[in-house]
C-alpha cells in the first residue's frame, strides 16, 4: 500500500509540488529581473523526488539537503515567505539573511539547512540518525543529494556505518542526469543504488517524476528505519529542466545538453503527470489541477511580495554569532 | 589535590561528563582500546551506546559530530593524532565552524574535536602537527591547548558544556606529564589566560607543552636575575587579550613559545596583538620560538633541533633585553 | 601591453605553459566547460587526456594530484571554490606539504592547486572563503596571491614550473578585474613582492583583492597629502621579507589589509615578522584591517559590513598617523 | 599459468618472503632492546600478500604503501641496508632518516613510500596509475591497503575514477582481520572486495598466506591493467601475528584477541607452508628452507649491524628541505 493514498492524501502531494514550482518560477522571474543578490539553483523538474519523501516524515524526523534546496525545504515543511525573505537577504528570511538560497534550515522543522558542500550533508545525516537512534523514538535521518555528489566518498562511509550501526538513515540520491555540467555517465561509473549492496544495506532505483513510486519506496525505506530495520538506498532518476544555476548561459560558452532533450523530460513533468493520474482515477475533479495552480500561484506570489521589501539585516546584527556572544 | 598524569585528568573529565549529562557521547577510533589511555574504561562504563568505536573515517566522523549535535547531543570527537584533523578536516571548516552564523543561530553545535598534538616521540612526519592555527583560521571554532593535568581537566569539562565547537589539543604526544589537579569540581572557562609566573623583565607567551619549557627556562634566567612572566593562553583561539596585553605592558618584551611551525603558529596571532594593542609598552622586538617550516623529522637529533626547548627560548628572552629601548 | 581580464589572463598562462611542456596536465571539476572562464577552450584545445573533467572528488583529486606529479608529470589541480580546498585538505596537508621532506627529497611536486577565493557576490558562508594561511601554516606549499592580470600570468607560468606545491588563490570569485599584461613570456617569481605605490608615511601591505582597495584608499589619502606605499607580497607564503621589511624601515607604519577572516590572515604573519625585524622602525601600532571571524554573511549589506574597504583602510591610516612615535 | 612458476621463480619468491621476515624479527628484537627511535608496525605473518604482488612488476611500475610498509618496500627491490638504517634514524637511510618507518621510499625503485595516513596511499596510487596511463607504456600504479583503511571514502572514490578512466591500478586490500584494536567485522560492513562490483570492477578475494595463489590473482590483474583492461580489486586474507604496534601491551590494558586465534594463524604461516610446497614438489631439495633461513638471517643481521651506528643526519641537512632550497 502507497503511504498517502487517500484522495486526501493525494492531493498534498499535489499541493506541495506546486508549492514547489510556483516558488522556484518565481525566483526564475526574480533572478532574471536581477533581484536576486546570489546564486540560486532551482529544483523544476525534481518535485516529486523531496515531496514523495517528505510525505513520509515528521518535524521530529531529520533532513539534510543541497545547494539545490528550496524543494526539500517546502516539502519538510518550511515556510515559503520565511524562505523567500531569506533568499532576498532580509532579516526575516528564515536565516536572518546570514545564510541565503543555499543555506535555508529551519531546525523546528527538522530541516538541518541546504548545504553548499557537495556531498556535505551526507555525514550531518548520519550524524542525525545517530542522535534519532540514541533517542529511541522511531525517528529517522534523511539526507537528499545528487547524482554527481555519489562521487564523494563520504558516501561509502556513511553506507559503512549505517550497515554496521543499523542506522536509520535514509539516503536519497536524486539522480537528475548532471553534476553541473557533467552528464553523470561521465562522472559516475556503474549504478549508483548498486553502491548499497556490497554494505548489505537495502537499495532501489525508482523513477523519481512519478510521486506515488516515490512515496512507495519512501515510506518503505522510513519505515523500515522507524523499526530499527537500519539503512536504505533510493535513487530516484528525474532531471533538472533549468540549468544547473540560473543565468548560467552568460557564462557557459558551449552547450552541455540539447534542447529536445529537456523537451523529452517536459513530457515527464512529475507535476502534470499525476494532476492527470489523479483526474483520470476522479481523486480530483477535472481542472482542479488548473485551479490549484492558479490559487498556489497566488499564494506564493503573495509570500514573495510580502516580504520583496522587508529591511534588510542590520550589521550589528554580525555580533551575535561570534565565539562568546550568547 | 590530586596528583595525576595530564592524560588521566582528561579521562577524569570525560567520566565526569559522561556521568553529569547524559547526552554527552563519545566517537573515535579504538576509544574503547585507547591508544593514549584518555578514554580508557569509558566503553565499560557508559555502554557502546554512548562510547563508539568509529571506522577510519575522518571525514565521516567529524561530519557524523556536527549531525548529532544539531541533533541534540553533545560530542566528543576523538581524532587521534592531531595531523589527522586534516582527514576529517572539510566537516569542521566548512560546516562545524559556520552552521551557527548561517542558519542565524538555529544551530548551535556542542561538539569537542580533540586530538594528541606535538613530536618528540619520533613518529614522524604525519603525527608530530601541532595544528591549533588552522583550526583557530576558521573563526568559529574555539582552540584548547592545555598545558598541564588541571588545565587539561577544567578546559574539556568546560569544552564539552559549550554550545559552540572547541578543539582542544592536546599535548600529549609525549605521554603527557604530572601535574596537581584540585579536587572536586574543577572548571576552567575557555579564553582565560593563566599567568603562571610572575616577573618584571619580559613576558614568555607559551602554549602547550611549551610551557614547561617556557619555565624551565624562566627558572634558567632567574638564576641570572633575569625576571620572567608566563602567559598560558590555555585557550589558543580567541585569545584573552587583556591578559596578555596587561603583562606586556608591565614587562615590555615579549617572546613566544609554540611548538608549531612558524608559519602556523600562535606566535603571529600573538605578536599581531601586541603590536596594534601595546604598542606603546614596546621597548623591543618580539621574539617568536617555534619549529621551523618543515614537517617534524624522524631522526631523534633531527627532531630535538626542530622543537624549541628551553635553551633557544633563553636565548630569545637574552636578545630582548639586549635590544634597548627605541 | 595587452589589456585582460585577471581570469583570461590565467587563461593564457595555462595555454602557455601547456604548450611549453607536454607534461602538465589540468585535473578539476567541469575544467571542460569551465566556470570562472579560466580553463576555457583547453580541453578542444589540449584533449581529454591531458585536460580531465574530475567528479566531485576533492579528497581524491587533491591525492591523485600529488600521485601523478610524484611520478613525473606537472599537475595543475582546480578546485574551484577555495573552499574546496578543505575538502580537498587531507593529501595537501598530510601528502603534498611534506613528502619532500619525509623522503629526503627523492619526491618533489610539482603542483599547482588553484581556486577562487574572496566574498563580495553573496556566494554566502561556504563560498567565500580566502583560505591561505590555513594552507601557509602546513610550511610545504607555496601560497601565490595574485592581485592583478599580469601577476596572475606571471606567478601561475611559474608555479607550473615549480617543482614544489603551489597554493594558486585567484581574487576571482568577484569575477576577476582588467589589468594590463605584458607582450611575449611574462614570468614573475614566487616570493617576490611588489612595491605597487612609493610612498613615505605609511606602509599597506594588501593582498589579491585588497590590493585595488588599499589603492583607493591611497588615491584618497593623496588628496590630503598622505603619502602612502603599498607592497604587494604576491606570495602570501613564504614571504618576501625584504621587501615588507624594506618599505616599513622607510615609512615606519604599517597598515596591513586583507580580506581573509582576521584569525586567518596574512595581518598576524606580517605584523609579527615586523614586530621581530623592523621594530625600531616602527612608529605606531600595526593596523589590521581584515573581515571579522565569522563565515560571510549572504545579504548584500553584511557582506560588504564584513569585507574591507577603502573607508576602513583609510580610517586605519589615519589611525597610525595619530599616534605618536613612542 | 601462475607467473613465476619456475622453480627459479619460486625461490625468489621464497627468498623475498624470508628477507622480510626476517627483517622484521629483527626489528622486533630490536624494539624490545629500545633501539628504535620511533613506533615500528610489522609486517610478520603477511608476507605471501607483497611478494605475490610485486614479483609481478618492475621498477617501473609505482607502488603506494601502508603504515606497515616494510615488506612491501621489501619486496618491491628496497634495500635492506637502506632501509635499517632509515628505521635507526642514520644518514644513511633510504629517506635520510628524515622519514623513519612510517615513510621508508625509493623512488628509483618505484616505491612511493609508506604512508602513516591511513588509506593516505590509494589517491596517490590512483594519480601514479593515472601517470602511467599517460606514459602510455604499460606500466602499473598498485596500491597497498588494509581493512581498516577500506573504511576510508577515498577508496570509493578511487574505484569510480579507475572505472571512468580505466586507469591501469592495482588495490590490493590486505585483510589481516584488525584495525588497530578493531577487528574488521566491528568496523567493515560487509565483504570488502564486493565494494568493487557496483563500478563494474573486478575484484577478487584470495587467501593472502598462500603465496602462489597471491601471484596469480596479481598478475592477471598486472596484465590486464598493462593491456588497458583497467583496474582490479584484490582483496587477500591474512593476519597479522605481531600487534598493530611493537610494545603496544605496554599500553594496552584489555586484549583484544585470544592467543589460540594468533596459534591457529602460525600454522598457516605463509613461508613454512610454501617452503613445504616446494620441497614436496621438489622444486627445492629437503632441507633448502632451513638453510635460507640461515643464510637469508645472517644477510639481514648483517645488513643491520653493518648501517646500526652510522652517523645520524646533521640538523644543518634540514636547510635542504626548505621551500627555495634546491
Ligand atoms: C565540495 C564541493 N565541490 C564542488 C562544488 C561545486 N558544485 C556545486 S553543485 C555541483 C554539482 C552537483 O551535482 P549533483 O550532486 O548531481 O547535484 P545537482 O546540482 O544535479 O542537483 C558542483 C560540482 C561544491 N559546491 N562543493
Ligand atoms: C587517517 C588516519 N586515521 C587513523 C590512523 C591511526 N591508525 C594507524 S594504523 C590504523 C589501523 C589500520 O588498519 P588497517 O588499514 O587494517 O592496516 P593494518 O594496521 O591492519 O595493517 C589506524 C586507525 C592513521 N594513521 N591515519
Ligand atoms: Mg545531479
Ligand atoms: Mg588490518
Amino acid at each position: 500500500m502507497i503511504p498517502n493514498s487517500t484522495a486526501a492524501g493525494s492531493l498534498d502531494l499535489l499541493r506541495t509540488m506546486l508549492t514547489i514550482r510556483k516558488a522556484e518560477e518565481r525566483l526564475a522571474g526574480d533572478f532574471k529581473a536581477g533581484l536576486l543578490p546570489g546564486p540560486v539553483h532551482l529544483y523544476i523538474g525534481q518535485e516529486a523526488v523531496a515531496t514523495g519523501v517528505c510525505a513520509q516524515l515528521d518535524d521530529c524526523d531529520w533532513i539534510t539537503s543541497t545547494h539545490r534546496g528550496h524543494g526539500h525545504f517546502l516539502a519538510k515543511g518550511g515556510d515559503p515567505k520565511a524562505m523567500f525573505a531569506e533568499i532576498y537577504g532580509r532579516s526575516t528570511g528564515i536565516c536572518g539573511g546570514f545564510g541565503g538560497s543555499m543555506h535555508v534550515a529551519d531546525v523546528s522543522k527538522g530541516i538541518l539547512g541546504a548545504n553548499g558542500i557537495v556531498g556535505g550533508g551526507v555525514a550531518l545525516a548520519a550524524g542525525a540518525a545517530l542522535a534519532a537512534q540514541l533517542d529511541g523514538e522511531g525517528h529517522v535521518g534523511v539526507c537528499f543529494f545528487g547524482d554527481g555528489a555519489a562521487a564523494q566518498g563520504v558516501l561509502g562511509e556513511a553506507l559503512n556505518i549505517a550497515a554496521l550501526w543499523k542506522l536509520p538513515l535514509i539516503l536519497v540520491c536524486e539522480n537528475n542526469g548532471f553534476s553541473e555540467f557533467s552528464p553523470s555517465s561521465s562522472v559516475i561509473a556503474g549504478d549508483i543504488f548498486r553502491r548499497a549492496e556490497p554494505y548489505g544495506i537495502q537499495s532501489v532505483r525508482i523513477d523519481g517524476n512519478d510521486i506515488e513510486a516515490v512515496a512507495e519506496a519512501a515510506g518503505a525505506a522510513v519505515e523500515r528505519a522507524r523499526n530499527g530495520g537500519g539503512c536504505t538506498l533510493i535513487e530516484a532518476l528525474t532531471y533538472r529542466i533549468h540549468g544547473h544555476v540560473e543565468g548560467e548561459n552568460a557564462f557557459l560558452k558551449t552547450r552541455y545538453r540539447e534542447d529536445e532533450e529537456v523537451d523529452s523530460w517536459r513530457l515527464k513533468d512529475p507535476i502534470s503527470r499525476y494532476g492527470r493520474l489523479l483526474e483520470e482515477r476522479g481523486d480530483i475533479a477535472v481542472g482542479k489541477l488548473s485551479e490549484l495552480e492558479e490559487s498556489i500561484g497566488k499564494m506564493i506570489n503573495d509570500a514573495a511580495d510580502a516580504v520583496a521589501d522587508d529591511p534588510y539585516p542590520d550589521s550589528a546584527s554580525l555580533d551575535r554569532h561570534e565565539l562568546g556572544a550568547s | 589535590m590530586t596528583r595525576k598524569r595530564l592524560i588521566h585528568a582528561i579521562n577524569d573529565a570525560l567520566v565526569e561528563e559522561m556521568e553529569r549529562d547524559e547526552r554527552v557521547i563519545l566517537i573515535g577510533e579504538d576509544v574503547g582500546a585507547s591508544i593514549f589511555g584518555d578514554t580508557r574504561g569509558l566503553l565499560a562504563r557508559f555502554g557502546p551506546d554512548r562510547v563508539r568505536d568509529m571506522p577510519i573515517s575522518e571525514a565521516l566522523m567529524s561530519g557524523m559530530a556536527v549531525g548529532a549535535s544539531a541533533a541534540g547531543y553533545r560530542v566528543v570527537c576523538h581524532l587521534m593524532y592531531a595531523n589527522f584533523i586534516y582527514t576529517a578536516f572539510d566537516a569542521i571548516a566548512n560546516q562545524a565552524a559556520r552552521l551557527r552564523l548561517m542558519t542565524n543561530g538555529q544551530i548551535r553545535l556542542p561538539v569537542v574535536f580533540m586530538a594528541a598534538g606535538g613530536g618528540g616521540r619520533s613518529n614522524a612526519g604525519q603525527h608530530s602537527d601541532y595544528p591549533h592555527m588552522p583550526v583557530a583560521s576558521l573563526g568559529g571554532v574555539y582552540v584548547a591547548t592545555p598545558s598541564c593535568s588541571a588545565d587539561a581537566k577544567g578546559l574539556l569539562k568546560t569544552a564539552i558544556r559549550t554550545d559552540d565547537p572547541v578543539f582542544f589539543l592536546q599535548p600529549t604526544s609525549r605521554g603527557g606529564e604530572m601535574g596537581d589537579i584540585p579536587d572536586g569540581e574543577h572548571i576552567v572557562p575557555l579564553v582565560s589566560a593563566k599567568v603562571l609566573r610572575s616577573g618584571d623583565d619580559v613576558t614568555i607567551v607559551a602554549v602547550g607543552a611549551m610551557v614547561r619549557v617556557a619555565s624551565r627556562a624562566a627558572e634558567a634566567l632567574a638564576e641570572d636575575g633575569i625576571s620572567v612572566e608566563i602567559v598560558d593562553p590555555r585557550t589558543s583561539y580567541p585569545l584573552d587579550q587583556d591578559t596578555i596585553i596587561g603583562s606586556v605592558r608591565k614587562t615590555g618584551r615579549l617572546v613566544i613559545v609554540d611548538e608549531a611551525r612558524s608559519a602556523g603558529s600562535i606566535a603571529n596571532q600573538v605578536a599581531a596583538l601586541v603590536a596594534e594593542k601595546a604598542f606603546s609598552s614596546l621597548k623591543a622586538p618580539i621574539v617568536p620560538v617555534t619549529t621551523r617550516d618543515l614537517a617534524i623529522a624522524y631522526a631523534p637529533p633531527l627532531e630535538k633541533a626542530m622543537i624549541p626547548d628551553a635553551d633557544r627560548v633563553v636565548d630569545a628572552v637574552r636578545m630582548t633585553l639586549r635590544e634597548i629601548a627605541p
